[in-house]
């Protein structure tokens, strides 16, 4: 890939309906910047996860709300943040339990953030709660 | 794009057969979780969920296993899930599912071993 | 389809190579806004033919460059507009030539305005060489 | 997105065919042009495009057509496009292809039509 910086963006109304599009919009920039079909995978199911959190906790499902993706990348990395204006929370603050006390308790979430976390090289919360809340992720290329 | 989701449960050999279909993310995950409590509300408690044709899932298509599990074995039932290829395999695994789930290769051996039981 | 409108944005470097994104992006909202499948098709080539037009004749492939695209849509009609900050240019001074004209004098191009023009229910240009140009695309819905 | 664009060039009774596959744009025109260009250079005048397996087409690669056909006639050559799906031709249509080239429903078609010729 060229050394230039490449940026993208994507707008949608925070909706699940529209992960799908988020989904493939991640598929092609991955893509591009020349990932290998598994990190490519990676990078997708991050997304998702990061972009699902905004639409359902940092928004509540209300689809007036935008979420947006923004992506760039060189030789060297793919960065991706999704930023919402939401309420914003403490990540630092969220206990991620086991799978297995998870089990237990019969809870239905709480796996997100580990993914997340699990997936990438590099995550970095930046929260100004209400007004710009942004999760960036970082992949490096080969 | 079509409709990229489908769910559909059979009852074979004594068992319930949910087959997923396309991509199980936040927005279609309700609908799995739907059709798994309507088998526990039928009191049918052994399940195997086949994934043969699942091409993605999020967590929270992995939180309807998740969260399903300890009733229906406490019950004397259980989820097996069959089939899934190696790219959506890696999601489960990443997460420590292969110690609590059986994820058989097919539908078959899903049913072998609940036979075996 | 609810009547609040929905907005959608996609912002991607000026290159031929992200035509298949912006299609997907296009299908994506096309499908969501309740479009038959025919219309969608319509809509996905009405939106290639505009970008490929600002890729190549309004930023002359430098991929430094971005195009947008904004859509929006109610119950009554989707609005989708190319955006571009490049060089502009006078739609009205363009002759469309017929296709036997064409193939007469072996032009491989000429054909993407005609398309455009057919394929949607209105277009309208907004040309501010240099600063900002937009091409407003609507479809009907239903 | 995995290469959603293929071509190939098979020589078969006396006929170039030219199979395009997935989405011709833009961006991939270039080649379908340049495997065009390829057949002219070498004297090989009677083209077939199967589009058999093309899901999609810009004015681009209308535009690979358009501007081959008048040498390609002069010459004694022609190119037949074969194998259109609906929606594909659709496109073809509303520029009025249809009045300059022959469209075949299928391969054989367009080589029963070169026979007869
Ligand atoms: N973008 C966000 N805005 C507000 N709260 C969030 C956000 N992301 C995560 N959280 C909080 O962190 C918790 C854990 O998130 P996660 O691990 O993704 O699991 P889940 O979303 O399934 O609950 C959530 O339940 C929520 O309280
Ligand atoms: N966005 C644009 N910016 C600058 N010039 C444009 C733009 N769109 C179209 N044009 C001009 O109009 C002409 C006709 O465009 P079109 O009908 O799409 O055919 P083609 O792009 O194949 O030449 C172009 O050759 C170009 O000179």
């Amino acid at each position: 890939m060229a050394d230039i910086e490449r940026r993208f963006t994507l707008q949608v109304p925070s909706s699940t309906e529209n992960l799908a599009m988020i989904r493939e919009f991640v598929v092609g920039v991955g893509g591009q910047a020349g990932l290998g079909e598994s990190e490519i995978g990676k990078l997708e199911l991050a997304v998702d996860e990061a972009c699902a959190n905004v639409i359902e906790h940092a928004y509540g499902h209300d689809v007036s709300k935008d979420v947006t993706v923004r992506a760039s990348f060189d030789s060297d990395a793919l960065h991706i943040a999704v930023i919402d204006e939401g309420q914003g929370f403490d990540p630092g603050g969220v206990t991620q339990s086991e799978l297995d006390e998870l089990v237990q308790q019969r809870k239905s979430g709480g796996l997100g953030m580990r993914l997340i976390r699990t997936l990438m090289d590099e995550v970095k919360y930046e929260i100004v709660p209400g007004q710009k809340n942004e999760l960036h992720m970082m992949k490096k290329i080969r | 794009m079509p409709n990229p989701f489908a769910i559909q449960t059979e009852q074979q050999d004594g068992l319930s057969v949910i087959k997923l279909e396309g991509f199980v993310d936040a927005h279609t995950a309700p609908q799995f979780e739907n059709a798994v409590q309507a088998e526990i509300d039928h009191d049918r408690l052994r399940i195997v969920v086949d994934c043969a044709k699942l091409s993605y899932i999020s967590s929270a298509g992995l939180g309807v296993f998740m969260s399903f599990i300890e009733e229906l074995r406490e019950r004397g039932g259980d989820i097996k899930i069959s089939g899934l290829a190696p790219k959506v395999k890696h999601t489960f695994d990443i997460l420590g599912f292969q110690d609590i789930f059986e994820m058989p290769d097919d539908l078959a051996t899903a049913k072998a071993q609940f036979q075996a039981a």
